[in-house]
């Protein structure tokens, strides 16, 4: 080493130890303070007496879990005092400049919808199962937009277009599904349909340089123009190419027998259980593997991944296809995962929320996964407090995912920092 | 391994980058190329990476012709390129970045981590770097990512290495450091093609040199050459290289910065405790490696900073918490580190970039409307002034050089009544003609008697152009020196030793008495 | 102007050149509800008659009176438009084309010679599917929801709950509504009038509330009801609405108790008849129990699992209606 | 000491302008629109039902097969032709002629809500929130409209003035949640539109908020005749005086965007909000700024909805898709002001002319959806259209630049001080 270090030495590697400030922020005390505050208006201002019935398991369960009966008020003081507590104990981690852990947040939202729902089904029951499976159907092609979203997005393409991915591989899949006959030849369509639409936006982003925004916003319109025209002209006077097959449920053996876990996991059809691998395909491939670590590296500096060899527009043209393809599946979710038949325009925006979700989850498949849940779940509770008879106007029962979400993005992520190549073609001389 | 380049061409469009350029690198020697900014260098090395295919010629290894038809077939051949601007994965730790495209799998198609580390480790062992495998590329400082630069091209086995301007970004250590290093790969037989702009290294480290300038071979040098010839064969003509300038009559206190701290997005104090004060007509530099808080140092001055303690009085007036824009028209110039990211919008033309700090009033505002005709002429008088080199005002300065786009800043930041002038690097990768021109221009404002502060990582620039030398380390100031300290003091300073002058301030006042 | 069609249009010589056309609202004709009803009422009409028709198809509630426009231009004799939301472009255009006739489907505050309004009193029709919700219900819980809050789709509701609620007087039992209180106006809502899993997930939670017999309003969305109720494997069944569904949705058809037809295809099709033999009327057309204009569907493939009473019961409640001795009530029924 | 440019030969240089006329932008828009009809045609023809059956014995009688896809085909374009332009089947040159000002009716609120969607472009956010600053203006501007009884002097400039506020306001929304907590706008703005649209919703059957007294339907009040837009040149024709409006909105952002200093933050910051703020300019306060701008302009597209077209009583879906369509004329209209009132036009004209078109003969009006995206995907990628027309690329400076041109007064004013300089330079 002598003769290599000059005698000046500053040792290279050393990274100067800078002395921390640290910091504390008030922000996540003061919005428990205003959600206890909530609960305590709640209980009070507008209190509710009688019982309220959380049901554990459906009828057909195999282990029968007992009800949960609660009394009402009761239980919404008791649950307003641990919010309470939970508000101080935060207040106090941050007085004592320490963060505010993520689990005990966990816990406080978990005891306020507790609260919130036991306030709200006053006299009535709720079934948790339920509410947790539907929360799981709405989010299944949320997830498989946000993977697409994801994979696209981390090798540099910004995937605008998951709506038109997902509607265009719902329309394919049932009409293939129907002419075929068969519901796994209507699957694959799907795969492909998606991928189609991807290389629309592959082509034109990566061949001719179009700002993938553009290209993408634009793809939506074409597909639900084309989707909509063709099920006009051709689907509603051929129903025969709209016969609406679709997957039933496989209970898988043992595992669909736990209970609360068992009906909701393992009681679901095949596109559900292809979600289950596609979340950990994709979350394993991305960070462990050469496919994973080359498509980030294209995603993040191109130029680098250029010099090693790397080449950058195909890895590009081929993982956005692959998003496609994966967001396609999403789309035979509507048809053949759920519903059977084709309608006009049947993803609903469902793409724009993955694409929400893959932002909220900070381009990460696990976070974007969990941000699909949380929107299924807030749009499902708002279908069971309808029922239960909440006293607040449909229109904001509906409102509830929205703002839910607008919330969490303003309050919870602020600014999150993206694939830094994403969104910006790759030019080479 | 023997390369041998032969009548290299390369054409951008109606512009000829490269032109019929011969070169030859014999194992076991550096060869130093030398040329001016857009002399054609960086072209010449991407085609024989093969990221750019020559339109003629052809390239030898050991006699044998190669195509290239990407940098993977290069890399194959055994041809290693350290680049002019790092090409790492930010994100990714040391360990991925060298094992990037030629990824060892263990089963299923996982990556063979372990194994890319046990590389790293080795070739750090056997060149005596000290790099943890597993530390983000993001968070080291510039010396060690360029270190990883290397261990990835050593990781493929190259014999040929190419290092495009390595020292730009290194301290005085470093730089000798890494020549160090480069000796060692030569004695081990490697041939290496240097790339710079720096006489100084040229002469320390190359076995032959070649010049070359608009894309032409204009002559090859021995490294006994003057620097004066080296770049007069360089410009194509004689250039000024030291900075004339009259000892400084500095004046009334302008600027106080007292008990000064900066905090950063993640708790760092990452400026500690700063304090000094700057006199009017005097040009007070800021050496230190970069990365020592320099940088958050002359952001909290304009402002940019948003968690700042201490206070910054400006001729009696606090502009400590004010907004950026408060503070530029309180009379403060900047000319930020990174030009193109923070000083110029690429888009803009010239003359739009030329009015950006003064988009709320006059002289181009009048009541919310642009003076398009009064910024017309005055960007032509400041592209006269400044010799920006463009098709015209309306250029969008996207399309200038990097020297041009200097000068666009520093017109631009020039133009104003300064009470006080901060230039953060002012002279990072621009040419030996343009800086000589910058130099000037801040000397020049100096005689004005405006207080300078320049930030620097050269050592040659903060002693050529400094009154008094502040060397920042670890985000405090070691000490305050004049500017005749020598090197090596002010290197010792760099890596954190306090000066051996007790008192350097001591020093300072019986200077000015 | 009528240019150069035929005048002669009200002979029924030229009946082959009576020119039929139809605006539907934003929903579409593919709606499984009144856009499509009415549409097929049209056609039904048209080749009856053996004339062409026209029908244009609005994707927003602006281009209402631009598509009306764009019929008189194709010359039509008369134009129907589908749903409330065209009334005041129908009243415009009506007042602005005299020659022309008009027909408009679940609106009737227009007032004009050549304006006819069809309109359904829903409730009557759904009080019987109500009470025959309840009393086929096994767990004691029926259900309903609806596509938006809106009238037309709460019509509905109100007519069944007042007959789940009649029921239980009659027969004091204590059969439960989930999904709508029509005391508050309260209820479970898709939020549109798509078959999808946000559909399919709300009809899933009034199953969760043991729901065996639901009725979901609001055209497609009872196809996702459907689903649900398949994949629940409980047997519950559905009461369709607007058509007969077990007729009209094959592949569903095993699900459906009954359905609580909202007569709009024949309404159309007399309407258009009446016109085109020239005897076209302002005087509105109004589909009752009385004249079978609204009405519950056949049991079909359930005859011989309902109570062997209903049947019976149905008869005399509908009389009951009929002669006013029972009160149906909604605030969303137009005022008679 | 300014650069010596060879200056191309005469010759030469009247080569260059001729070739660049003919793969100039307004060449490709025109091949784009073509390309786009073309595919379209071929959708239409192919699943028509009479060129499904002629095909059936295609080898027999190929004739009767290119007959029904002619037919079919020319039936569609001249009903979209006799729809947006001139009716040549019409009785009167009134009536001839009133399918223009159809479509001048529907580019208005496709214009202004445009312009709204192009500002924010400019100022480097994706404002994708329209649907929402619609229902908001409409809202608003529909409540001053059937509240208030005023003199129509008074009332209709205030009930435009309350749909600007309520789209301003929505859009301010946005920009406010960005500025201060760094959220993306492209979140905001789609979960905002549903918050307006079940917002509007609940109103619209409410009692005392927006639903019209006397109704169960969920739909307002028709809006009183002092705050409706007065046709423009007689009431045979569909324009109505919001049109003014719209064309001094784009007036006034050509002059934000080009001339004014806000504007010339806004293209800073849209380009490098980095180098904005380190030159003193209030990146957050731009970013609030170009939303309630932004928001603004989408508003007059709801207050004309309301007070023009719309007049008896709107619901909640007075947006009527324009929020979302606004994007693709932004984009067609490459962000800037003219380009965008240029991109109205014809999306009006595809509009006017689908219904037309769906009237004659049946095709379903989602067929302009297609039209209209293949037109911006084809306008945005010269390159392809080069290709499949077989011309050659422009000189220098092709490529999808979206870069704005100087404005000309600056362009001019350079020629001339850049002349004066190579003249110094010559001597
Ligand atoms: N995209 C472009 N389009 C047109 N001209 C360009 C473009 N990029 C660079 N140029 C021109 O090429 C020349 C050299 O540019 P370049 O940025 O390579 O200079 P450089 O070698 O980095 O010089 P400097 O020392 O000033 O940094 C300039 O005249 C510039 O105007
Ligand atoms: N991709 C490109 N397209 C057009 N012109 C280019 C391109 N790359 C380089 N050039 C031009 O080729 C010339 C040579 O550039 P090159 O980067 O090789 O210079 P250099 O000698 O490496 O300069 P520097 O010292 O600044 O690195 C410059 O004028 C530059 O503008
Ligand atoms: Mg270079
Ligand atoms: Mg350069």
């Amino acid at each position: 080493m002598s003769t290599l270090t000059p005698d000046v030495a500053v040792p290279a590697s050393e990274t100067p130890g800078l002395s921390v400030e640290r910091t504390r922020s008030w922000k996540a005390p003061i919005a428990l303070a205003v959600f206890t505050i909530l609960a305590l208006l709640l209980v009070t201002a507008a209190h509710r007496g009688g019982h309220s019935t959380f049901r554990l398991a459906s009828s057909t369960d195999f282990v029968k879990l007992p009800n949960a009966v609660l009394p009402t008020a009761g239980t919404g003081v008791v649950l307003t005092i641990v919010l309470a507590v939970i508000t101080l104990l935060a207040a106090a981690q941050v007085a004592r400049w320490q963060k505010v852990p993520l689990w005990l947040l966990a816990v406080f939202g978990v005891l306020f919808f507790v609260a919130f729902l036991t306030w709200a089904g006053s006299d009535n029951s709720i079934l948790v199962p339920g509410l947790l499976i539907g929360s799981l159907g709405l989010s299944t092609p949320l997830i498989f937009g946000a993977l697409g979203g994801v994979i696209s997005e981390r090798v540099g393409v910004v995937n605008v277009a998951i709506e038109g991915q997902l509607l265009g591989g719902a329309f394919v899949s049932a009409v293939v599904a129907s002419v075929t006959g068969s519901l796994w030849v209507g699957l694959v369509s799907a795969l492909v349909a998606g991928a189609v639409v991807s290389m629309v936006l592959a082509v034109f982003s990566i061949r001719y340089l179009v700002d993938q925004v553009i290209v993408g916003v634009v793809l939506n319109v074409l597909v639900t123009g084309l989707t909509s025209f063709l099920y006009g002209e051709v689907l509603t006077n051929s129903p025969g190419l709209n016969k609406g097959l679709r997957f039933s449920a496989w209970d898988i053996p043992g595992l669909s027998r736990i209970p609360l876990i068992g009906p909701l996991l393992f009681q679901q059809n095949v596109v559900v259980y292809l979600m289950y691998i596609a979340i950990a395909a994709v979350f394993i491939g991305l960070f462990r593997t050469r496919w994973g670590l080359r498509l980030r590296a294209v995603g993040e500096h191109p130029q680098a991944a250029d010099t090693v060899g790397i080449k950058v527009n195909a890895t590009r043209f081929w993982n956005v296809s692959l998003a496609g393809a994966i967001a396609g599946l999403g789309g035979a979710f509507f048809t053949l995962g759920d519903l059977g038949e084709f309608q006009k325009e049947m993803t609903a925006g469902a793409g724009y929320i993955a694409l929400a979700a893959v932002i909220f989850g900070r381009w990460d498949p696990i976070r974007a996964t969990l941000a699909a849940l949380l929107f299924g779940f807030a749009s499902n509770l708002q279908n069971v407090l309808s029922v239960v008879g909440s006293p607040v106007p449909s229109e904001f029962m509906l409102m509830l995912p929205y703002v839910v979400t607008i919330l969490a993005v303003a309050g919870l992520v602020g600014q999150s920092r993206g694939p830094a190549a994403s969104g910006k073609p790759y030019i080479k001389s | 391994m023997k390369l041998e380049l032969q009548g290299i061409t390369k054409r951008f469009g109606a512009l000829t980058a490269n032109d019929h350029i011969d070169l030859t690198a014999e194992p076991g020697e550096i060869h130093a190329l030398l040329g001016e900014n857009g002399a054609g260098k960086s072209t010449l090395m991407n085609v024989l990476y093969g990221l750019y295919q020559a339109d003629e010629g052809r390239i030898l290894l050991d006699d044998v012709p190669q195509h290239f038809a990407g940098p993977g077939d290069a890399m194959n051949a055994g041809i290693g390129m350290v680049h002019q601007h790092f090409m790492l994965v930010p994100v990714f730790t040391v360990a991925e970045n060298v094992m990037l495209g030629h990824e060892e799998t263990t089963f299923g198609g996982r990556l063979d981590l372990p194994g890319a580390r046990a590389k790293v480790r080795e070739i750090s062992r056997r060149f005596g770097f000290d790099v943890d495998p597993d530390a983000i590329v993001e968070e080291l400082p510039v010396g060690v990512q360029q270190r990883v630069e290397i261990i990835k091209a050593l990781s493929r086995e190259a014999k040929v290495l190419i290092f495009d301007e390595p020292t730009a970004v290194l301290t005085p250590q470093e730089t000798d450091e890494l020549m160090a290093i480069m000796r060692q790969l030569r004695d081990a037989g490697t041939a290496i093609v240097f790339i710079t702009h720096k006489l100084r290294e040229v002469r320390e480290v190359a076995d032959r040199i070649t010049v070359i300038r608009l894309g032409k071979v204009v002559g090859e040098a021995e490294p006994t050459a003057s620097n004066a010839e080296l770049a007069s064969l360089m410009v194509g003509r004689s250039v000024e290289l030291t900075v004339q300038k009259e000892p400084a009559t500095p004046g009334e206190t302008a600027l106080v910065v007292d008990g000064l701290r900066v905090i950063d997005a993640i708790g760092q104090v990452v400026v500690d405790d700063v304090s000094f004060e700057l006199h009017r007509g005097e040009i007070l530099a800021i050496a230190g490696v970069q990365g020592n808080g320099q940088t958050e140092l002359t952001e909290a001055i304009l402002g940019l900073q948003d968690r700042v303690e201490g206070r910054i009085l400006l001729d009696g007036r606090e502009i400590q918490g004010q907004s950026v824009r408060r503070v530029l028209d309180a009379g403060v110039g900047f000319v930020p580190e990174d030009r193109t990211e923070d000083g110029l919008v690429g888009e803009f033309t010239i003359a739009e970039n030329l009015m950006l700090d003064r988009s709320y009033r006059s002289p181009f505002v009048r009541r919310g409307w642009l003076k398009l005709v009064d910024l017309a002429q005055f960007a032509a008088d400041k592209v006269k002034e400044f010799d920006i080199r463009s098709q015209g005002i309306t250029t969008p300065v996207g399309r200038l050089s990097g020297g041009n786009q200097q000068k666009v800043v520093l017109a631009r930041e020039l133009s104003r009544d300064l009470r006080l002038f901060v230039a953060a690097q002012p002279t990072r990768g621009i040419d030996v003609g343009s800086i000589e021109f910058v130099h000037k221009r801040i000397v020049a404002t100096r005689d004005e008697g405006v207080p300078v502060i320049v930030v620097s990582t050269e050592l040659d620039e903060v002693t050529a152009l400094a009154d008094r030398i502040a060397v920042m380390y670890r985000g405090a100031i070691v000490g305050i020196v004049p500017a005749d300290t020598p090197r090596d003091v002010l290197g010792l300073m760099m890596a954190g030793e306090t000066p051996d002058a007790p008192d350097s301030e001591n020093h300072q006042k019986e200077q000015l008495a | 102007g009528c240019g150069s069609a035929p005048s002669a249009s009200k002979t029924t010589s030229a009946s082959s050149k009576y020119l039929p056309c139809m605006v539907s609202d934003s929903g579409g004709f593919n709606d499984k509800s009144f856009n499509e009803l009415g549409l097929d009422g049209l056609k039904e009409a048209a080749s009856g008659l053996g004339t062409s028709y026209k029908a244009v198809e609005s994707a927003d509630q602006t281009v209402y009176s631009s598509n009306i426009t764009s019929l008189l231009n194709q010359k039509c004799n008369l134009i129907i438009t589908v749903g409330y939301l065209l009334s005041d472009a129908t009243k415009t255009a009506a007042k602005a084309n005299p020659k022309t006739d008009f027909a408009t489907i679940d609106d009737n505050e227009i007032d004009a010679a050549n304006v006819r309004p069809i309109t359904f009193e829903t409730d009557e029709a759904a009080f019987l599917g109500g009470y025959a919700a309840a009393s086929y219900s096994k767990t004691g819980v029926v259900g309903t929801l609806g596509g938006q809050q809106i009238p037309t789709v709460t019509i509905f509701m109100d007519g069944f709950a007042d007959g789940v609620a009649y029921y239980n007087q009659q027969k004091h039992k204590n059969v439960k509504l989930v999904g709508w209180n029509e005391k508050t106006q309260k209820g479970v809502f898709t939020g549109g009038f798509e078959a999808g899993t946000a559909a399919k997930q709300a009809a899933q939670t009034l199953l969760d509330q043991d729901a065996d017999v639901i009725m979901p309003v609001g055209g497609p969305i009872y196809q996702s009801a459907a689903q649900a109720i398949k994949d629940s494997k409980k047997g519950q069944v559905l009461i369709g609405v607007d058509s007969d569904t077990y007729q009209t949705d094959p592949q569903n058809a095993s699900l459906f108790l009954t359905s609580v037809e909202k007569g709009i295809a024949p309404a159309t099709k007399a309407v258009v008849e009446d016109a085109a033999k020239g005897n076209f009327t302002k005087t509105p057309y109004i589909g009752t129990l009385k004249n079978d204009g609204v009405g519950l569907a056949p049991f079909h493939d359930y005859k011989d699992k309902i109570s062997s009473t209903l049947p019976a019961e149905l008869n005399t409640i509908k009389a009951g209606i009929i002669d006013g001795s029972i009160k149906v009530e909604s605030p969303a029924a137009l005022t008679k | 000491m300014s650069e010596v440019q060879p200056t191309p030969s005469r010759d030469e240089r009247s080569r260059t302008i001729l070739r660049d006329i003919v793969s100039s932008n307004a060449m490709i828009s025109v091949l784009a629109v073509v390309l786009a009809l073309v595919i379209s045609g071929i959708l239409i023809a192919a699943t028509d039902p009479t060129v499904e059956k002629t095909s059936g014995y295609f080898f027999a009688r190929p004739g009767d097969t290119f007959q029904a896809i002619w037919s079919s085909v020319s039936i569609a374009y001249s009903s979209i032709f006799q729809g947006a332009v001139i009716d040549f089947q019409a009785s009167t040159f009134a009536g001839a002629i009133s399918p223009l000002f159809d479509t001048l009716n529907f580019a208005m609120p496709l214009i202004v809500a445009g312009l709204g969607v192009a500002l924010s472009f400019r100022a480097g956010m994706f404002n994708i929130g329209g649907q929402g600053q619609i229902l908001a203006g409409a809202a608003a501007a529909g409540w001053v409209g059937f509240s208030f009884h005023l003199p129509l002097a008074i009332h209709l400039p205030l009930a435009v003035i309350a749909g600007i506020v309520g789209g301003a306001f929505w859009g301010f929304l946005v920009g406010f949640i960005k500025a201060r907590t760094g959220a993306h706008e492209v979140i905001l703005t789609i979960m905002l539109n549903y918050v307006a649209f079940y917002l509007i919703s609940f109103m619209l059957r409410t009692p005392g908020l927006l639903q019209a007294k006397g109704t169960t339907n969920p739909q307002s009040p028709a809006t009183l005749p002092s705050a409706v837009l007065p046709p423009l040149l007689g009431s045979q024709f569909a324009v109505n005086v919001g049109f003014l409006i719209v064309i001094a909105a784009t007036f006034f952002c050509s002059w934000l965007l080009n001339r004014s200093s806000l504007g010339f933050r806004f293209r800073a910051v849209g380009e490098n909000p980095h180098a904005s703020r380190t030159a003193g300019m209030s990146v957050k306060g731009v970013y609030v700024w170009a939303m309630v701008l932004s928001g603004a302009l989408v508003g007059i597209a709801g207050a004309t909805q309301v007070l023009g077209t719309l007049t008896t009583g709107f619901s909640s879906g007075i947006d009527a898709g324009i929020g979302f369509d606004a994007i693709t004329v932004a984009l067609l209209g490459r962000s800037r002001p003219w380009g965008v009132f240029g991109a109205g036009l014809l999306f009006g004209a595809l509009k006017a002319g689908g219904y037309a078109m769906q009237a004659a003969n049946g095709v379903p009006i989602d067929i302009v959806l297609v039209v209209q995206s293949l037109i911006v995907l084809f306008v945005a990628a010269p390159p392809l259209v080069r290709t499949i027309f077989r011309l050659r690329a422009p000189g220098a400076g092709g490529g999808p630049s979206t870069t704005a041109k100087p404005p000309r007064r600056l362009r001019r004013a350079a020629a001339e001080s850049s002349t004066a300089q190579t003249v110094e330079a010559a001597q």
